[in-house]
Parts: C-alpha cells; structure tokens; sequence
C-alpha cells in the first residue's frame, strides 16, 4: 500500500506503542487535536491519556521531563509542534539530555525522541521554516536524523524510539503528504549512522538529506538524460554521527562532491561534509567540493524571496553542471 | 497611495490624540473585527499564505487597552493582536501589504503578519516564540525608567503562552525592579486545542502577578467599558510609577487556532454561550442605552471601515512583490568594512 | 576498600531504614558537616580541583528533607546539596573520589561535583544550569504517576535559582498533572552576590506555590524539628496522591558563595546572627533537653563521622586517576553497528 | 604598561561607558561583586547603579530584556556568568536578537553586546568550560567575535559595543590572567569581520582564534627553529562573517592548512574554513586540510583526561610536522 511520509511517523509511533509499553506521546496538542500535523492522530483514542500527554506551552519542560521519564526507564516520544520552537529547549537538550549518560559515567541511559517538524517550501517564514539540525549535530551525546523517504521516516523513527539514547529526529514538513511510497509488511528498521546510496553514478557525486534530496535524484535524471552525467546521489540520513565511510567512499567514487541541504550555507553540516572530505579523501578529488545551500539569511515569506533563496532542482542541476564542467 | 493617507488620517483621531468618545471606540472595533474578517477571506483565496490568526471576538481587549496609551508608548502584539497595529494608527494599507508578502509592508516582504512593527508607532513585532516578547517588553520598559521617561511598554500574550519560562522571567524581573510594563493576558480559554485545565491548575493568570509583587486585575476581556475603566486606572498608575501590572482579560476567539483550524475540539454550546456575548454587539447595546441612533451609527461606521479596509486590500494587492534580493538585505545595521591592512 | 563497606553500613541505619532516632539525625548532620568542611579543606590543599560550593549551616534542610523518603524515590540536588548524597547513604569513598576525579567516583573522572549521581541510590545528577533540573524532577514524577508507583520525587534548588524559566515551566506543568513530586527551596538569601531583594520582590519563593495550584511551605531551615515535622507529613501526603508541594526553608551560608568566595557583599552582624542560628548546635539543645548526656553523644558523633570522612579521603587519595581514554566513554549506550550493507 | 585580558576588557567598558551614556553592563553579580570574574569590577562606583544592574538568574531575560533596551537605543552589555549558561538564553540571541532588524525590514537595529566568558583548561568540566561559539556562527544577523590578544579583547570589545548589530563576545577563561601586553594610550579599535596574520610564513598555515592562538605561535616558533618550517599563523578574531579573504589568502600563499581550536572538531567552526578552503582554494592545495581540535566529547573534568581531549602545543607541533611531511 502507497504510505505518506507523515502516515510513515504515525505508523512508526502506533507500532512502537503497541511493542513497547514504556514509550508514550508527550507534546502540545498531540492528544485531542493528533498534533498540529496529524502525525499523532489516532494514537489517544487507541493508547488513552496516560500514554498521548498534551503538555502546556512549555518547550524546556516537555524535555527536561523526558529525561527524567526516560532516566527511570520510560521511551518518551517529546513533540515540537515546528522544529523552530526547539530553540525554546536547547538548553535541555544540549546540557541536560546530551550528557546525562556520560555524566553518570554509564550509570543511566537516557532513551528519548525529540520530533521537530522542520523545513522551508511552506510559507512558514522565519519561524515556522527552520532546519536548526546543525545546532545540535556538533553535540556529542546525541544522535540526529533527517529521513527524506516514508521508508526512512518510519523506519529511523522505529530505530531512534528503540535506541537507549537521545535521539532528534527532523522530519521534514514538505515531505508530510508531497511524498509516498509502497512500504514493506511488518517490521523493518533504518539503522542509525548509515548513510545509503540513494543512486549510483561515476561522474559526480551529490551528498544531501532531508527535504533536498528528491531535488538532488530529480537533478541526477535531468543531468544524465540531458547531458549523459553519472552522477551518485548519497542520503546522509543520520546526521550524527555522520557515516564518514560512505562520505569517504563517494568521494573517491567520483572525485568531484557537490553538498546540498536546505539549511543555510554557514555553519550548515555541508562544512562538516566538505571538510572530511577536504581532510580525508583529498588525494582523490577532481575537483573542489562545492557546496549548495540556503542562501546565509532567515528564511523569508515572500513567494519571490524564498524562492530565491532555497536550492531546488534547477539550482542543483546547475552546479551539477557546472562542477562537470571543472 | 490613497489608502495611506486615508488611514494616516485615521490614526491621527482615534489613537494617538487620546479622545475616546463612543462613537470612535466603536469605529476601532468594526475596524479590527472588519479588517480580520477580510484577512481570512483572502487566506481563504490564498491572496495571503502562511498562518492566519484571527483575533475576531476579542476586539475589546485591544481597544480598551490602547485607548489611554500615548505616543511613545511601545506594544508588543502576539500573534492574535492584529487590531492592535491598526488601533495604533498603523497604515491599513501597509498592514495589509505586509500580510500579503508584498513591498510595501513593514517588513518589505521579509516576514509575514506580525513578526515586523512599525516602529514610528511604538508597535513592535516578535518572534513566534510565545511569550518570549515579554523579556523584550520588559528591556523597553528598563530603558523608560534609566531615562526617567513616563511611558508605558505593553505586551499581550495568550493565557497559553503563560506557561513559558521567559513569561516568569520577565514578570520576575519587572517586579524587582517595579518597571513600567502592563502585562495584558488574554484568556481565550485554549492554547491551539489545548483547554486551560490542561494548561495549569488555577483560575485566574492573575493571580501570578502576586507572586512577582506587583498587581494582578481579572476583568471581563468582551466587556470593552470594562476593560476601559480598568486599563486607564492601571495604565496611568503605572506611568506614575507605580511598578508593573498584569491584566487578564476573560475572552473567546471565534474562530479556530489558525485559518486551518476546524477547532473541533470545542462544543457549539461554548462558542453560541460567547457569541451572545460578543464585544461589538454588547457595546452597541451600551450605545444604544445612551441615546445614540443605532441603525445609522453602525450603517455609517460599516461604510467607513468597509472603505478603509477594502482601501487596504487595493493599495496591498497593486503593491509589488520585492526583489528577490530583498531576501538578503537588512541583515545587518553596521556593514564589514576590511580596510586595507597597515 | 575500608571506606565502601564502612558507608555502606551507615546508609543502611540511616536513611534507608526509615528510622529517625535523635542520635542519627544528629549523626547525619555532623557527618555532612565534617565531609564538607574536609572539602573545603581539600580544596585550599589544590586537592580537589574546580568549584566547590560548601552546604555548610544548611544541613538541617537536607536531613529533615531525606529522612521520610524510601528507596524508589528520587532526588536532584544542587551545587550546595552534597550532604544529600551521605543521607541517602551513597559511598562516601566514592563521593570524595568523585570530588577529586578519581576514577572509582560516580562519573570515573568525568565530571565534578554534583553532576553525577549514584543512581541505585536515587541520586541523580544534574547540570550547572540552575533551575534545569526542576523539570527533570517532574518527569520522574511522571513515571511514577504512569505507572502508578507510590513514590516522590524531590528537587532542591535556592532561591536564586527560582528566577529560571524551567522552574516555573515544571512546576506549572506538576500542578496540572498533580505529579508527586516536592520541591524543596534553601533559601539562604544571596544567589552568589545578589541579595534576595534584587532577586524578587516578594518575601516568600513558597508563596509561588500557589500560582500553580498547589500548597506551599515555609518553615526555619535550620530548625531540623520543624523540617522533619513539615517533610514528614508533605511527603506523605504527595506520596498519597495529593499533588506536588513546595517547602521553602530559610536558612544561610556560612561560607562564600564557592570557596574562592571571600563574600564581602554581607556583613558580619549577619553572618554571626545566623551562626547563632546553627543547626547542629540549635539540635544539641534539643539533645540536652531531652536529657541526653551531649559532652558523650557529642564526643562519640564526632570520633564516628571523622573516621568515616578520613576513611573516604584515604580511598579517594588512593584511587588513581582514570586513564585518559575515559575521556571518550559513555557518550553513548547504543552503538553504531554499520552492517554491511544488503 | 603592560595589561592583561582581563583588565583590558575592563578599561574597554570603562571607556565605552565614559563615552556613551546609552551603554550600560547587565548580569548577574555585575555590580557589587564586580562579576565572577572580575571583569566589571569598579564599573558599580564609577558609573551607579542605573547603569551596572545586578539581574536574578534569568539569562533569557538578561538577553530579551536587552533587546528591548537596544531596540529603544540603549547599547547594553550583557554579561553571561560562564559562556555555558548561554543555552539558557538561546532562543532570545538565535530567534529574537538577531532577526530583530530582518523582520522589522531595516526599521530597528539592535546594538547588544553579550559577552561569554569561555573555554576550558581550568578544570572547569562539563559546564564551566565549554567553547559554543559555532551554535552562534550560524545565526545570520549576529555577529561573533573572539579576541585572543589583550589588544583584540579592548579593540573588539569597543567594536563591538559602537556596532549597531547583536554581537556575541567569546572572551577565554584562561587568557584572563595568562597574558599581559602593552596597549597603546588612547582610544583604538580592533574591526570586527577581519582576521590578522600574527605570523607570516611560507610552509604552512595554522587558522585559529581565541584560546589556541597562543599554542599555535608556540608550536610555529618551534617548528621554524627546531624544523626550519615558516608557519604562517593566521587568528580569525572575527567567527561571523569569517573573513573569507583572509583565509583564502593564506591558503593561496602556502597550499598547507592546519586549522585548530579549541572546540569540539565536529561542528566546530574549523569546517566552515575548512570548506571555504576546499571550495574556494582548491587549486592552490599542496595537501589534505587538517583540521585540529578538542575530541568529540564533553569537557571532562579529571586532569588526565581533560589534558587528553584538549588541543596544546604538541598536538598542534606534531600536526604541523604531519601536514608538512605529507
Ligand atoms: C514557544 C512556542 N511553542 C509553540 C508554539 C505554537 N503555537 C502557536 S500559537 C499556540 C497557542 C497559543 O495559545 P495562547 O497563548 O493561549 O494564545 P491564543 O492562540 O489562544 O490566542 C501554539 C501552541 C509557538 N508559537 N511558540
Ligand atoms: C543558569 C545559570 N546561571 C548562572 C549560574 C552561575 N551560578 C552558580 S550558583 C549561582 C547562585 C545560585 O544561587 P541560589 O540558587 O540561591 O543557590 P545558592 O548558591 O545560594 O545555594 C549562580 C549565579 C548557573 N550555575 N546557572
Ligand atoms: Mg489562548
Ligand atoms: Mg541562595
């Protein structure tokens, strides 16, 4: 059966409710309402009030409250009604959650999910259009994905709920109901910290994630059928830890890397990217590693002005051609 | 550019020459309530994207509120306190024009609805992160007290946003220091779908203010001679330099959260029981008490708001959008400058 | 490993057991005392290494508030809160390894202080970030509430610490649910320099308690009596299901803020009004009132919490340092595991 | 006469006070105590208490409140006790602060200075050492600095607070007392937005700023006399905007770059350089980019260990030695 992206998430939380009685739903309005995005919806009505928690307005309390939920066992699933709102909890996240195992030298484990509803494309403007994954991706102590497929979201979703540490999990709003595919039957995971190969190639590499990527495939067609480009489309999927085996391998692959995501170009994790490969896989490389990205402002609301500044197809099939051309 | 002078014109009676006679608080409510009801008829067309948040069935509160503010005076609307800009005498078109995206809106298309002000009027705009304009009310309200100014900064905030830790912080801080600031909470009795039982354990917001040392009001937030009297006692205790003081205004908003919202979560009883309460009409019956013609006042004012605002709606749609250049100006007041090295 | 078997033994009497005879009490602070004023003297030997914030003048507090409590329930002190790990009967060889970086310390050199816990005890283990730690409390309240687990989870923090967002985030958040959980402010009147008067503007942190709809307390924080009476009977009745509660105990410091604190923002007067106000010393009255004989009890406590502290000053000296590579352990409990790829 | 960090930061306040009665310093303990370290100290008696203001702990606050005050024209001077309580006011520097004049189309500027004491190396552990300055160098609308020198910590400080922009000021711990230099008499000004070669050489670059300068000139001066190596040290002062310029230059001028700091290395800001490098200087490599850092851990607080993660100036040697053998 085809899935939506968003009905992905939703199928990830009903099954791993249903496997594990220890994960429960906490957040704004993710009860009554099933979320602001209907990612939660059915989930009151088949796991009742103690385990779907509509929280008051209160960003730093609904982590601060998973860890401890989670420090004595529990798996909460915490809710960030937009991934812009996180800013409300860093300091929960990055100083309480990230460290709260090493701190205790290994003591206790802290096995929770933060889902951030994030990314431009929507009309969102500054505050409701956010991709802050970069903030929290130079943290150790935390995992963060970004799955750009219904197979992904559901199955990092599944993996991040199972994993005993915390994990952020950026879901990409574009995608919510832009995006289906037929899912497998039953069970299945995406592990965490693996990149994967999304298309082959032998020209030219894109390295990307998120709401970028269907741009990057579309680009990778348009660039073979147009101009006869190999080019290799490699999904990071987890963030941190970046899988730097499959970073390496592309990179020696092709030997000319574009990096693409939809946050803004500085302090993106493309400098991450670009910066192992400058480190690690320099002898092979053809070409300079090239970076595509938001352009370095806040995300604006005018149609004309976002646009502007967001990559999408053609922008990436222009760099695509232009770094063949180098 | 008829729409600006019109509304410049506008602005130049009712809010900031401080006459509050019946007839132009009246004018202030069709206004907003008009103004609204036609931004989410053109969300509805998609003439305007993104979130909408109509503020209709609390145009009491702001009217009452702004009514004995003064020039120099600083807002900070949150993101259901549209009729806020318009009450100050913010240009109508220009208003519309930023919630369309277009150039000539206060922000030059840069963000939407009320995250820009204008600041000329003392209206400034915040982030979407409820509650965090309270610290920013509160830093304007420390810069009237270093410099001994007699003015006022003013922010609203849903009785949902009072849950977060910057409302705590700031009303704290403001009380230590008994600072020049009114806190107006708007208790519309949900935060999205979220009821106030599920938001925190006790009846009124106003009692915090208790807990930070300074005053604490609850008035009913439909009733606008209510707010009135209540605003102007407060307000001017405050420039007096009396320290800070919260106001909670009972209320309901009409429609859902946002344009999108079907706010199934609440019963038609609820909304019927506030309806019967709503804040244009109960004042009508005030006007109608006191002698005034009814049926003509509310032909006349609907004529005029009805020109002012479809005035607005002209003057924004003929508004180009920006240069998608736009998108990259206005980050930074001071620019780099690398002069050549010594 | 003298010191291990030692504490372990005492913490088996003291907290665990529920039984609260007067010589174990007296025990309890005069081991808190001592172990911290070993500290303090550590910390001028360049033994111990970073900050060390002494609790000393504040043990009433924390004995009165871990005497009721059972295994199961939970605690998060604060920087000044270290005597809360000896009453819960945590090694002290390993707290005092812990203090000096020593790899058998809760962390294994990894972090300082009050940062770790010792979980099978209950202790967690909080960030710097005052006031972060409240919401942490609150959720283990909420698993006991979800799974209906009679137990309590208790958060100390001072008075300046109060003015954090998280804290009223989580309290607000614990009076909606009615989670079983007790905050416990020390009120001891200065947050570093910062006398309470430039803190807030209200007399009592407890009086907060009531803007969240639950009860507060406000009882003499070195009056161990007046503590134990009052934790008694709130933590019994949070453990039934009551909702939270807030306890406010006034108390001082009588070192400087951090040992490199001289403290000259108070003045002497104060400081010797609040030393005749010592909570051991007011509870030896009590002790010779009650007709023991005090020269021998006194004699006799102090002979024990002295052998206890040396005992773990000499494990901990003994411990060695972990290796460097302790550095790069515990990040995480899942591993990345790259399977080849299908 | 020679003057501290510590002390020029201090003379900077003094002066700027002096001369503009709309700055004034906010934080806690900034007053009578003269801060937790001594930065503010003699600013209470010389300037009063309407202008030294003691605030609760509320570091959101001290930063909206800011905002609010610079917004209506005041320059205040917000003092965070350690950089680490900087999570707490994130969301009012990363949303509030430095979208300010974005949204408001250009109508407000907002003229705030945050100054962070960080860094570690002074057994401060998890929480009183750490070095955030990359969760901010992604922010446009902000700008960064971070002196390394007692002439950059006034020069910067007093750029800083003249700037009609939120500035975040990086100042490290263990500079405050650790060196001494002599400043010239009367008013001078460090740019904010350009770095400075404080070496030149010919073999190699080493890029880097604040608390690992020092070690980097060390490990250059060793280098050039035990090895013969000419190590151009460039110190970035600035971190938003990076000075492109600069670092592409030195880049072109010696095809070898070692980057340090003292952060953490992934998400550091070493692969934003990093990647300008790669992309902008590509032709010009002689060798992979190295980048030097603090391990990707918390800062831990045992002396073995905390010696162990942080960069010195053997590492930085030893690096210098690698890159040139390559
Ligand atoms: C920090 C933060 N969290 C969540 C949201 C999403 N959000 C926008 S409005 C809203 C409800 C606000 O309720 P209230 O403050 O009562 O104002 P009302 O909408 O009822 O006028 C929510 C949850 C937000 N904007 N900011
Ligand atoms: C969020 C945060 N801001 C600042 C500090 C620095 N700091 C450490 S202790 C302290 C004073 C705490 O006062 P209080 O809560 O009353 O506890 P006390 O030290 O008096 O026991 C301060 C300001 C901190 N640790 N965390
Ligand atoms: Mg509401
Ligand atoms: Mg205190």
């Amino acid at each position: 059966m085809e899935v939506t992206y968003v009905r992905a998430i939703n199928q990830a939380l009903f099954e791993e409710m249903r496997r594990d009685e220890n994960v429960f739903v906490m957040g704004e309005d993710v009860a009554d309402l099933g979320g602001a995005f209907k990612v939660t919806e059915g989930l009151l009505e088949a796991f009742g009030p103690d385990r779907v928690i509509d929280t008051p307005i209160a960003e730093s309390l609904i982590v601060g409250a998973g860890v401890g939920a989670a420090a004595l066992g529990m798996r909460p699933v915490l809710e960030m009604q937009f991934a812009d709102f996180i800013s409300c909890a860093f300091d929960q996240i990055v100083n309480m959650a990230a460290t709260m195992r090493y701190r205790h030298g290994g003591q206790v484990a802290c096995p929770l999910v933060v889902r951030a509803p994030c990314g431009a494309g929507v009309h969102g403007a500054l505050f409701h259009s956010q991709n802050p994954e970069a903030w929290f991706t130079r943290v150790p102590g935390l995992k963060v994905v970004a799955p750009a497929t219904a197979y992904d979201a559901k199955g990092l979703l599944k993996s991040a709920i199972r994993d005993d540490d915390p994990v952020i999990y950026f879901e990409h709003k574009r995608l919510y109901r832009s995006i289906k595919e037929d899912l497998p039957e039953g069970d299945f995971l995406t592990p965490i910290g693996v990149a994967e190969v999304k298309r082959e190639g032998r020209d030219i590499s894109v390295i990307t994630y998120g709401g970028t990527l269907h741009y990057s495939l579309d680009a990778a067609r348009i660039a073979d059928k147009e101009d006869g480009l190999s080019v290799e489309v490699l999904d990071l999927r987890t963030l941190l830890p970046l899988d730097r085996e499959a970073i390496v391998a592309t990179a020696k692959n092709t030997g000319k890397i574009l990096v693409v995501h939809e946050d803004r170009l500085t302090g993106g994790i493309g400098g991450e990217v670009s910066a192992i490969i400058a480190e690690h896989a320099f002898e092979y490389l053809d070409g300079p590693v090239v970076r595509l990205a938001m352009a370095d402002t806040h995300n604006p609301f005018s149609p004309p002005l976002e646009e502007f500044v967001l990559p999408d197809t053609n922008k990436i099939l222009a760099a695509i051609r232009r770094l063949a051309a180098y | 550019m008829k729409a600006v002078r019109k509304s410049e014109a506008l602005s130049g009676v009712d809010a900031h020459a401080g006459i509050e006679s019946d007839l132009q608080l009246y004018y202030q409510m069709k206004l907003v309530r008009a103004f609204e009801e036609r931004v989410s008829r053109l969300h509805r067309q998609n003439k305007i994207l993104g979130g909408v948040y109509s503020g209709a069935g609390q145009e009491a509160i702001m009217t009452g509120v702004c009514a004995p503010l003064e020039p120099g005076d600083v807002l900070l609307p949150l993101h259901r306190d549209l009729g806020v800009f318009l009450l100050r005498g913010v240009d109508a078109g220009r208003l519309m024009a930023q919630l369309m995206g277009k150039q000539s809106g206060f922000s030059r298309g840069k963000d939407s609805f009320l995250h820009a002000g204008d600041v000329g009027r003392g209206v400034f705009g915040s982030t979407s992160m409820l509650g965090s304009s309270l610290p920013v009310a509160v830093g304007a309200a420390l810069k009237f007290q270093l410099k001994k100014e007699r003015h006022v900064a003013v922010a609203f905030f849903g009785e949902g946003s009072s849950s977060r830790g910057d409302v705590h912080e700031a009303m704290n801080f403001a009380g230590v220091r008994k600072l020049p600031v009114l806190f107006v909470c708007e208790n519309n009795r949900y935060a999205y779908s979220t009821p106030i039982e599920k938001q925190m354990a006790i009846e009124n917001v106003a009692d915090r203010a208790q807990a930070y040392g300074f005053r604490g009001h609850v008035c009913p937030g439909n009733d606008l001679l209510a707010v009135l009297q209540l605003s102007r006692s407060v307000i001017s205790r405050i420039r007096a330099g009396d320290g800070p003081a919260l106001i909670e205004c009972k209320t309901y908003r009409y429609h859902g959260h946002s344009e999108h919202d079907p706010a199934l979560y609440r019963s038609k009883e609820e909304l019927v029981a506030w309806e019967s309460r709503d804040p244009i009409e109960t004042y009508e019956l005030f006007l109608q008490k006191k002698g005034h013609d009814l049926p003509a006042v509310r032909e006349q004012t609907e004529q005029q708001v009805q020109a002012v605002v479809q005035q607005a709606v002209d003057f924004a749609e003929q508004s180009p959008y920006p240069p998608p250049q736009e998108a990259l100006s206005d980050l930074y007041a001071t620019p780099i400058v690398r002069a050549p090295k010594g």
